[in-house]
């Protein structure tokens, strides 16, 4: 036995220290290409750390978004941004003096001794929460705690959330799109890779969404790994027709919002209270809300990946 | 468990770390950068103090906050590198023009 | 009682109906401006003819509405604020007239008259405030409509008084924010009493209280423009000659001679002052600022600096009678307001008629206008002499009055500022009346505007010499019972002996 | 400990050594295409040992299933990466080390 | 009829509505502007409804999914929270009516539904009992307040709105991790029931420094309000007069309210610091608007120095709170109307002359009255002159820092007034003049001039009508921790 504990702990140090490391090379390192590179496998450690930390649904949200579909907005971001940007300043200017910068140290160094403090004296056993879920989780519908809290008991936050990625496209779009990305001639392997791996995607969306309400998965990582999927058909070379990019598309990326307030609106008709589904349908509603979100949110991944405006006259 | 107020610290750092860089640096893929690092580190806390539950199960309920978290980080990431490009895509350099910070 | 309720206000809104329409009308509309304006004027002269008659018989008339948390706005009448209110409807009437035939043909009439009729609004409510917080909104109020009129031109040199005219008058109101703050603090009420707020305060207070009474007297000394606050008061000269009249001798130095007195009677009460020794202070600020004025006075050759130098040293006697503390002194000062109001503003408006007819500003430029103007200027050479003080003209009863009172109170030194300030005006003033009367006019005036057989219009010939007039009566029907004289009387007996 | 469990460690400690040879192949290999190689023996053979270790501990048929399809999902993945990763350094003119 | 309207749930209401119609004007472009204002109409009239239920039955409470705090979220509203929500509605009506006549087609697509999302998220942070919850309307309103910054496209706007964005981030960050700080040290994200169990420990004033410094980072208090200027200057004006007015109140709002309920007992250093960072506030912003020959920017200058007034009230709190969060919530009431109405006056002078350069204004009194006018009534709130919202503010906060003693505090306001009235009336003296080289203008529509007349307006009647106003915002209606529950009321 000690000698797991052992290993445990060293490996929880060196995973530590690791994201440490890399987190301070991905700031760090001189160039920019290397440093989305940094923090891609730092976002790959930090999936790791989340199944150290028994929060395997974090896990895979990391995974899939944090590092995936981060990673490859960063990415692409940076091969537009070289077809805008001279490459002759340094990537790594640093605002401000020397004295600023040594003036920051010194305070973030004081910040980190109390903050270190103050999550050091925070009691070493408490529950938290977590018996009000276990207690409720027979009603709520779902038997996996994190989708109960994220579509029951918080479930309000859920629905706010939609509207955030709502917004970014919004927001990218009244920007007016971003600039196409450099083109890249076909390559016939990553046709057929995209082909095959497409249906997998799908059925690994699939499943995730199905298994959410009871183990590990939900609306957010099936939507992440379905928008994946979108992504990687967009990078085969892959567009929207022109009539799919107006209506349709607006309406997958409301979809999950607006069931959200449907579901709002009638159980607060029925039942007085938003969002407050009866025992017996919760299970339902939760997979009805599900299903719909994960296409939201999938759309919402890609489109923020495409970051092409919808109307053809925007791109200046 | 103490481990988990090891991972806790290590979010601590993480935020620092990336609110130093975010003030230290000026180019701004550098400060998305260091913004993401910010929201890992608590991200990390608020996962690894859930777990201070003896040997049960940890608590849910960060851990979906930090789902949550996680969403809107990206869609951030997704808003301001589109408003960096602009950005660049004017002036030529992804910095922020004429520092306001006097 | 229903009628009393509503009467303040009515007096208010007087001025301030017509003034809200006149914004609204197109420039050209000159005829619907010109009867607006006459309506509110004579209303207001009808309804404070309503109250002053109320009040003679001791009715009350008072208005109160929540302003601030436990703190009303209250518009009160009493005699103090009839004679103010009476002095004030009356001008207006007069200055709108003038004001008509002055800016006949000029632009943005509309605007001009809309502010105009604000300020009378605010002077209203200056002069009903029946508290200090009341007061303090209207004081700043007019400061705010007044800065239209200060640079209604448009010039760059217009610009530049109203910056002046601004950076006065609003420290000031701030000082005057900030006394009243301070006082609210310690005594939790505002209102104006008889004998004051304060004499039950504990003596702790007192260091205190003396701060505050400097602090509201240098508030409200900036737009009485005692020395040396009385920066702006020459500056704002830029502005059309109807709205120096109507600084000078109705709204805004008024307004602060008005407000010492009140703060000096109803806030703190002549006799707490007394005990805390701030009057005597008061008093040779007052005498200062008397022959400070006069001296400047003297060397201007602008007309409508002179008369502004001669503002600053005049208004003060209101001060002076005020500070001296003693129902004789008293009754001097407060009568001064209105014989004041009545000489300068006479003055005011000979001078912009010599402006507008013949392009006059200078004083070596009057020589023998006498002879081309004898109407505007026999009523320039009454309120002259009623500013030196030659009876029987209204500045002579003051000056009694004032005289008497420093005996009364054996401020004895008073008599010789009395004196050396009727001599320092008798110097700037009887040079002026040689030239105009003397001396023979040149070939042709700078401009000459032409009015047939006429000195000049009548819009603005009327005014002058009605005030004129008035000045000269308010002096030789002093004891009569409609007089100024007779209703001070009856503001310090209610002051004094408790009525 | 079974036979099996010793089985299991074997394998999970060839498949590490793989990983380790991998790894210092990525990071001492001169050039993209040799560390290309390093990776992907890494990936497919080293990660071939760890699965084939696992299943021996899968408690049903369909987890080892299941462990089997994630080891061919990296296969077929790593492969059509290094493809691109190889052709992309080809195409920017990056030469092979000699 | 009337049943329905006295038992309908309005608290919810007047968050799914903006929703509802955010989501039509993105879904329908075409009617996007009608969908608009309907929307926020209704928004005002169930505002109105929820107020009447408050007024009569007392503070609302809304337990969503019917958990209740704290395993699900609550909504909350008193009387503080219900004024907020009150100016959110009228001052969004106003510039909602003013935005109608203001975009061009293509931006009026994205205005609506943007601004739509940014009410609903404004009206579910002042009803939110949560500090989760709290945070995911807080990264919901600057985003939307990002993305309105950046909808010219301009160079600057979209600098600023970078700039914005980052310190956006960053405060939210900081922010959440003082809620994870304080979740895991009592065990709740509701307000509530954190305040029944917190006690003063390192974990508890880490969360309150990093709460405090991120909420002071999105609220622009000095010096954390680097980023204001540039993006309130360069947004539109419609955008600009609701960042100024309401998102930045938003931020303030938390910080009170978490101020109000869990750490007013033992942080008075902290909010002596407040404090004195609010004066600095005052006196810098004052003197950089002093400075500024561009209108929108000294406009923008302006809110730093007014937002140094809301800090004024941490260090004057600890005599009486309730009277305090009253004077801030009113202060922050009459900025809002006065500051609306100013960036919509500029708005309508740079349509009007194309430009915003002071000294060019070029007789924009006779020409434009109508937008002077608003111009000036606002000022006068500004510089806190009767009769006005902002002088009884300011009045109030004056008598509170007398009776306390510390006339430091007294001396900064006095400054700052004087100081405001200098950046006003250097606008309105340039009004009068002709300008050097008289220029060609533009006509602007009717419904932007009187839509900032109106608003200003409102920031004078405001003035008079503060003994309403604080018997709304009375100690009875704002919710402290312990009677809170008491007081629930659910339709």
């Amino acid at each position: 036995m000690d000698v797991i504990v052992v290993l445990e702990w060293a490996f929880d140090a060196v995973l530590g220290l690791g994201l440490l490391w890399l987190a301070w090379r991905t700031l760090n390192s001189p160039d920019l290409f290397k440093a989305i590179v940094l923090f891609i496998s730092f976002g790959l450690l930090m999936a790791l750390a989340w199944v150290r930390l028994n929060a395997p649904d974090i896990a895979l949200a990391e995974a899939a978004i944090g590092a995936g579909l981060t990673g490859a907005l960063l990415l692409a971001a940076l091969a537009r941004l070289r077809t805008t940007t001279d490459n002759t300043m340094p990537a790594q200017l640093p605002a401000g003096s020397w004295f600023q910068r040594g003036l920051l140290i010194v305070l973030l160094s004081g910040s980190a001794a109390g903050l270190g403090y103050a999550v050091w004296i925070l009691p070493s056993h408490t529950s938290g929460l977590s018996m009000a879920v276990t207690a409720n989780l027979d009603v709520s519908g779902a038997r996996n705690p994190v989708t109960a809290v994220l579509l029951n008991f918080r479930g309000y936050d859920t629905m706010l959330e939609m509207i955030v990625l709502l917004l970014a496209v919004l927001g990218i779009w009244s920007l007016g799109g971003l600039p196409p990305r450099p083109e890249r001639p076909a390559v016939a392997v990553l046709d057929t890779f995209s082909r095959f791996l497409i249906p997998v995607f799908i059925l690994a969306a699939a499943y995730l969404l199905w298994v959410g309400a009871d183990a590990p998965g939900g609306a957010f990582q099936a939507g992440s790994v379905l928008g994946a999927a979108g992504v990687l058909l967009l990078l085969s070379g892959w567009r929207p027709g022109v009539r799919l990019m107006q209506w349709p598309l607006r309406l997958a990326l409301t979809i999950g919002a607006i069931t959200f307030i449907i579901l709002g609106v009638l159980t607060l008709l029925y039942e007085q209270q938003l969002l407050a589904y009866p025992v017996a349908q919760a299970g339902r509603m939760i997979i009805l809300l599900e299903s719909l979100a994960t296409v939201s949110i999938a759309v919402t991944l890609a489109i923020l990946f495409l970051g092409e405006s919808p109307d053809p006259e925007e791109k200046k | 468990m103490s481990h988990a107020f090891a991972y806790a610290l290590v979010g601590a750092g993480l935020f620092l770390l990336g609110l130093y860089a975010l003030v230290a640096y000026a180019h701004l893929l550098r400060k998305i950068l260091a913004l993401n690092i910010m929201g890992s580190g608590v991200f990390l806390v608020l996962v690894a103090l859930a777990k201070r539950t003896g040997d049960a199960e940890p608590d849910p309920v960060p851990h979906a906050m930090v789902i949550t978290g996680i969403v809107v980080a990206v869609s951030a990431t997704a808003l301001a590198l589109a408003l960096m490009l602009k950005v660049s895509g004017k002036t030529g350099q992804a910095v922020l023009p004429g520092r306001h910070q006097d | 009682m229903n009628g009393s309720v509503w009467l303040p206000l009515m007096v208010v809104a007087s001025a301030l109906l017509p003034g809200l329409i006149i914004f609204c009308l197109p420039e050209e509309k000159v005829r619907t401006r010109t009867v607006l304006n006459l309506a509110g004027a004579f209303s207001k002269i009808i309804l404070t003819g309503w109250m002053l008659w109320g009040v003679y018989h001791g009715d009350r008339y008072e208005m109160r509405v929540a302003f601030l948390p436990e703190l009303d706005l209250v518009l009160r009448a009493d005699s103090l604020s009839l004679l103010f209110i009476a002095l004030s409807s009356l001008l207006w009437l007069l200055t709108t007239i003038y004001a008509i035939g002055y800016l006949e043909g000029s632009p943005h009439r509309s605007r001009f008259f809309g502010f105009f009729s604000l300020c009378v609004t605010s002077t209203s409510g200056v002069a009903l405030s029946g508290n200090l917080i009341t007061f303090l909104v209207f004081y700043e109020l007019l400061t705010l409509v007044t800065y239209p009129l200060v640079v209604h031109r448009g010039t760059e040199a217009a610009r530049r008084a109203g910056q002046i005219y601004l950076v006065y008058t609003i420290s000031g109101g701030t000082l005057l924010l900030l006394g009243t703050v301070w006082l609210y603090s310690i005594t939790g009420t505002l209102e104006f009493r008889p004998q004051g707020i304060l004499y039950s305060l504990d003596g702790a207070h007192y260091p205190a209280l003396a701060a505050i009474f400097a602090l509201l007297i240098a508030g409200l000394g900036v737009k009485a423009a005692l020395v040396p606050l009385h920066g702006w008061l020459p500056e704002a000269m830029i502005a059309p000659a109807p709205v120096s009249a109507l600084l000078h001798a109705v709204a805004v130095v008024k307004a602060g001679a008005y407000g010492i007195v009140r703060v000096v009677y109803d806030v703190f009460g002549i006799d707490f002052a007394a005990t805390l020794g701030v009057t005597g202070p008061l008093a040779v600020l007052a005498a200062v600022t008397i022959l400070y004025g006069s001296l400047r006075a003297l060397a201007q050759d602008n007309l409508k600096r002179r008369l502004a130098y001669s503002t600053v040293s005049q208004v003060s006697y209101i001060t002076l009678g005020v500070a001296i503390a003693g129902p004789v002194a008293t009754i001097g000062g407060v009568v001064h307001l209105v014989h004041q109001g009545l000489m300068k503003i006479t003055l005011f408006f000979c001078a912009g008629n010599l402006a507008e007819t013949l392009g006059i500003h200078k004083v070596h430029e009057m020589n023998g206008a006498g002879r081309r103007m004898p109407w505007t200027m026999a009523a320039f050479t009454i309120g002259a002499f009623g500013m030196i003080g030659v009876p029987p003209v209204a500045g002579f009863v003051s000056k009694w009055y004032l005289g008497l009172g420093a005996l009364e109170a054996e401020a004895h030194w008073v008599i010789f500022v009395l004196v050396g300030s009727s001599l320092l005006n008798a110097a700037y003033f009887l040079p002026v009346l040689h030239r105009v009367w003397f001396r023979d006019p040149p070939d042709n005036w700078p401009i000459e505007r032409d009015f047939g057989d006429k000195e000049t219009a009548w819009a603005l010939l009327l005014p002058p010499v009605i005030t004129a007039l008035l000045a000269l009566l308010a002096g030789l029907a002093a004891s009569a019972w409609f007089s100024p004289l007779e209703w001070v009387k009856l503001i310090a007996q209610r002051e004094f002996y408790h009525l | 400990m079974t036979l099996t469990d010793y089985a299991t460690a074997c394998l999970l400690i060839l498949g590490g050594i793989f990983f380790l040879a991998g790894t210092v192949g990525l990071l001492r290999f001169p050039d993209v295409y040799t560390r290309l190689h390093a990776l992907t023996k890494a990936d497919n053979v080293g990660l071939g040992f760890i699965m084939a270790g696992l299943v021996l501990q899968a408690e049903s048929w369909l987890a080892a299933g299941k462990l089997l399809l994630i080891w061919l999902l990296v296969l077929f993945a790593s492969a059509s990466v290094s493809y691109l990763i190889a052709r992309r350094a080809l195409n920017k003119g990056i030469r092979i080390w000699m | 009829m009337e049943a329905i309207l006295a038992n309908a749930d309005w608290g919810v209401i007047v968050i799914l509505l903006p929703l509802t119609g955010g989501i039509v004007c993105f879904l329908w472009p075409a009617v996007s502007k009608t969908a608009g204002l309907i929307t926020v109409a209704a928004v005002v009239l169930a505002v109105a409804g929820l107020g009447r239920q408050i007024m009569e039955h007392g503070a609302y409470r809304h337990t969503v999914g019917g958990w209740g705090a704290p395993l699900g979220i609550d909504l909350f509203a008193d009387g503080l929270s219900l004024f907020m929500l009150i100016m959110t509605a009228l001052v969004g009506l106003g510039i909602s009516c003013y935005a109608k006549s203001y975009f061009n087609p293509r931006d009026a697509v994205w205005f609506w539904p943007v601004w739509l999302f940014l009410l609903a998220a404004l009206n579910a942070l002042f009803l939110a009992a949560d500090i989760f919850n709290l945070y995911v309307t807080l990264e919901l309103t600057g985003l939307a307040a990002v993305t309105l910054t950046a909808l010219t496209g301009r160079i600057d706007a979209l600098s600023s709105a970078m700039r914005y964005l980052l310190a956006m981030l960053a405060g939210s960050l900081a922010y959440l991790l003082g809620v994870a700080l304080l979740y895991h040290d009592s065990g709740s994200v509701d307000i509530a029931t954190l305040a029944q169990r917190i006690e003063p420990n390192a974990t508890v004033w880490a969360a309150l420094g990093l709460m405090s410094a991120g909420l002071a980072l999105k609220t622009a208090l000095f010096p954390l309000s680097f980023w204001l200027p540039p993006a309130h200057a360069s947004a539109p004006a419609p955008v600009s007069a609701l960042l100024s007015a309401l998102v930045v109140k938003a931020s303030f709002y938390i910080l009170l309210r978490l101020w109000l309920e869990l750490f007013a007992d033992f942080a008075e250093g902290v909010s002596t610091l407040l404090g004195l960072l609010g004066a600095a506030a005052i006196l810098w912003g004052s003197l950089q608007a002093l400075r500024q020959t561009r209108i929108k920017l000294l406009v923008a200058y302006s809110t730093v120095a007014q937002i140094g007034y809301l800090f004024l009230v941490y260090p004057l709190a600890s005599a009486s709170s309730g009277l305090a969060a009253g004077i801030a919530a009113y202060l922050a009431f009459s900025h809002a109307l006065a500051k609306s109405a100013m960036f919509l006056a500029a708005g309508n002078l740079m349509r009007f002359g194309g430009h915003d350069r002071i000294a060019d204004l070029d007789r924009a009194v006779q020409r434009l009255p109508l937008t002077v006018s608003a111009f000036a009534l606002a000022g006068v709130s500004i510089m806190g002159l009767p009769p006005s919202g902002g002088f009884t503010g300011k009045w109030l906060l004056l008598d509170a820092a007398m009776s306390q003693g510390r006339w430091d505090l007294a001396a900064v306001m006095i400054i700052g007034g004087l100081l405001a009235a200098g950046y006003i009336f250097k606008v309105l003296g340039y009004a009068f003049m002709q300008a050097k080289e008289p220029h060609d203008a533009r006509a602007v529509p009717a419904g932007m001039e009187w839509a900032a007349l109106l608003l200003a307006v409102g920031s004078i009647l405001l003035g008079l009508m503060a003994s309403e106003i604080f018997a709304l915002i009375h100690p009875d209606l704002v919710a402290n921790a312990g009677g809170a529950v008491e007081r629930v009321w659910t339709a």
